[in-house]
Formats: C-alpha cells, structure tokens, sequence
C-alpha cells in the first residue's frame, strides 16, 4: 500500500521536503507508521509531534486505510 | 440540527444572503480565514464599522494576537513566518465556529489570522465576536482564543536578530 | 505605592513622556475618558496602531460597547443621551485604572466612553488592554468593563421612536 | 449651614434644574438630608438614588460636613 504523507514546520526542515508517497509493504497502524518515519528521519526521534490521518489526529492504534493523507503535525503556535 | 441551522441565518453580517441561500445545503462552506501578511488596523475598523447595522448587537469583544520582540539567544524576535496544514486548519476554524455559535449567544463572529512573515509589533490574529450582551461576548471571544491555539494546526517560524536564524513557536 | 509609580512609567504609550514627568508627583492626573458623542471605528484602529511600537505586547483585548435598537413602549430605542457626573467619573476611571495595573500585568489601557447623542448601532464604549499574554487581557478587559457599569455616575437616556420620548436606562 | 445640591438623569428631570443650594436649619446626616429632598421633591419616592458627599457614595448615617458637595445618584448607565 501507499499513500501521501506532509510534513510541517520544523518536521518538513529536518524531512527537507513536504510531500512524499510513503510505500508501505502491508497495511499499517498510525504506530507502526510512526516507527517507520522515525526509521527514515532519525533527527524526529526528539521532536514532538501528533499524526493526522486525512485530517484527523489519529491515535497509534488506528490503522491507516487507503486512500489516505498522513500529515505529521508539530506543535501548535496560532496566535 | 435544525436549530443551529435557522440561527445560522441570523449570525453573520457581511454573509447575510449567503447564508440564507445555504439554509438549502446540509452543510456550510467554512469562511476564508487566513490572510497573507500582517492583519492590518484599518481592517479591524473596517469590520468594526460593518457591525454598525446590526442594532441587535450591544457588545463587541476583540482579541488581537500581537507578534512580541522576544529575546532568544540569537538575539531578538523580528518576526514570525506563518504556515498551516490549511485544508485541516480551515475545517478546525469551521468546528470552532460552530461549536461557539452554540455555546454563546452571539449574532456574529469573524477569525482571521495570518499567514506567511508577520514583524514583530504587528497582528497575526483577529478574533471578534458580537452579541446583544457582554456576557456571551467576553466568554465567546476567550473560548475561540483557547480554541484556536490548541487545535488549528498553524506552526511559526520566529525569525531571530538578522542572521537569518530562527526559532519554531509552541503554544503554550 | 513606589512600585506602582515605577510600573507606571512602563505602562501607558502615548502618555509615556507625561508619565515620566508624574512620577514626582504624590497622584496622577486622570486621563481623559469622555468623548463626544459616538466612538469611531477610525479611533479605534488608530489606537491599536499607536500599539506596534510597543514590542513587548503579545495581546490586545478590545471591548466595545454598542447602542442595541431595544423595543420600548413608545417603539424602538432611537438612541441614547449620556450625561454624567464628570469629576466624580473621572475619579472613578482612575481608581478603575490603577486597581486593573495593580491587579493584571498589564503594558498599556485605555478607556473612552461617549457623552452626548450616540445613535442606535454606534459605540458609546471603548475599553483597551493590552499585556504581554492573553489571559491578562482577558482578565483585565472583563473587569475594567464590569466596574465601569458598576461603580462610574453615568446616566443614560434612551430616546424612544420619533415623538421625543424616553427611558431612563438601568444597568444590570 | 448651605451646601450644593446635584441632580442627574431622572432626578435631575423631576427636579426641574441640575444644581441648587441646599439651606438647612443645623447639621443634617444623608438620612436627614435625604427625607428633607423626598418632602420637596416627593415624585422621587419610588425612585431609586444613592446620595455621595463630595464624590463619595455615602450611607444614611453619614454627617454632611460643610463645604460640602451633595449629589443624588440615579442607577448608572455606563457602557
């Protein structure tokens, strides 16, 4: 499975893009996901951030069910 | 359902016939919030002076978020850069707005917030809601404040002294 | 009292010069809050702009007050007539003032209230506070409102329809 | 002794005039000066009006101490 995943503020600097397909083998839970991102960008090991699943913050255990658009959401700062 | 929809036609000023028009649509288009730059006074007053209509109104309350020069160890704040996951943060803006109009009394409510490089000492974020009464304004204005910085996903670049360094913002 | 004298030269942005002239002084001169007849919305958005300079602010809160079309006997309110007892208003406005700096961190406010004529839909009330973070002006802008309907002798008379008559208006 | 008397709002209108000179026998408290008013002026019974002494809200028992400003209150409107 794939799917589109956005990257923001201080998550898209260390990612150095904003967009990518993610080819998955299997299907995934937003926990085995985030495992996966932290595999490929080990400088968010530190970073807090929530994951959105087509617009949602999704908690680890909900998988992700194509078509999908994960975004990795750092800190809020509207205002 | 039903309810808030029949209010709904009586909130908003400047989207008064639109309003009426979507009375037909199950659902409402959410409103353009976010504006390229620094929100400018002069809009402030603008939209201010549009009120003036509505005799029904007997309180207005206003927040204006200001971008603060504070110090980082680089040197001082000169700005912050704006950006949103804009399609997820136009829908937060939308919930918020309903749920408010819920919760309060209000005839009206407008949000905008910036988008892109606002300097310090300049508007980033214009939240005003109007009621008959002070009561329904004052709790609306703070309750859409709170809101917003807790679930509308907008991240802020602080732009630190003039060596091009910066900061990311978190709410707090 | 040497605290809040040495706070004051901090506060208020425009009066800052005559601010730092006072601090010699035993009081403070009371600001002038009255204007006559309605609040512009022009006025407004020049208060806030007098506001970028100062970087330290992060939060504006603005409460205005707007004259609401309330149906009485003889027809719909026209508009209201205020009078007041001036010095002992003023007095009032500047004990509300000093409470609110002694109270919340605040980095500048101001008050204007509207004597004479002011027409249905026009704003008679203009409270503006501003503070390094919301919830001081949140906090700040509630309770400047609420002492000022409370504790300042201002009278209002609601004109009534077309024919001359009026209600003496009560706050609540 | 002589003191000044203000009037507003509705009782400024009930008055007929705005301001006016007080001559009482002898020293008279707010609750005495009051009485005194609602005997001249008796539509203002079933007015509500607080009464301050030189800008200050006084109670009943208070002395009005000459100079003295006197003024009748009606609620307030502010806002």
């Amino acid at each position: 499975m794939s799917f589109q995943v956005k990257y923001f503020g201080m998550l898209a600097e260390i990612a150095g893009l904003s967009d990518e397909v993610w080819n998955a083998g299997g299907e995934l839970t937003v926990g085995q996901f985030r495992a996966q991102v932290l595999d490929k960008y080990p400088a968010m090991r530190d970073k807090k951030f929530k994951i959105a699943v087509n617009r949602k913050i999704s908690e680890d255990f909900v998988p992700i069910e194509i078509p999908a658009e994960v975004a990795l959401l750092p800190p809020f700062a509207g205002g | 359902m039903y309810l808030s929809k029949s209010r709904r036609r009586l909130h908003c000023c400047r989207h008064l016939q639109e309003d009426n028009r979507r009375t037909m649509e199950k659902t409402h288009k959410p409103k353009k919030v976010f504006i390229e730059g620094p929100i400018n006074p002069e809009f402030v007053a603008k939209s201010i002076a549009s009120h003036q209509s509505k005799t029904g109104i007997g309180a207005h309350a206003i927040f204006l978020g200001q971008i603060r020069a504070d110090q980082k160890e680089g040197g001082a704040v000169a700005g912050i850069d704006y950006t949103a996951y804009e399609e997820m943060a136009e829908q937060a803006f939308h919930d918020i707005r309903e749920a408010a109009f819920t919760k309060f009394e209000l005839t009206c409510m407008h949000i905008y917030h910036s988008l892109g490089v606002v300097p310090t000492g300049e508007i980033s974020l214009f939240v005003f809601v109007s009621s008959p009464h002070r009561r329904a304004a004052f709790e609306a204005s703070e309750y859409i404040v709170e809101e917003i910085k807790a679930k509308v996903p907008i991240f802020g670049k602080e732009l630190v002294g003039e060596t091009g360094q910066h900061v990311w913002k978190e709410n707090r």
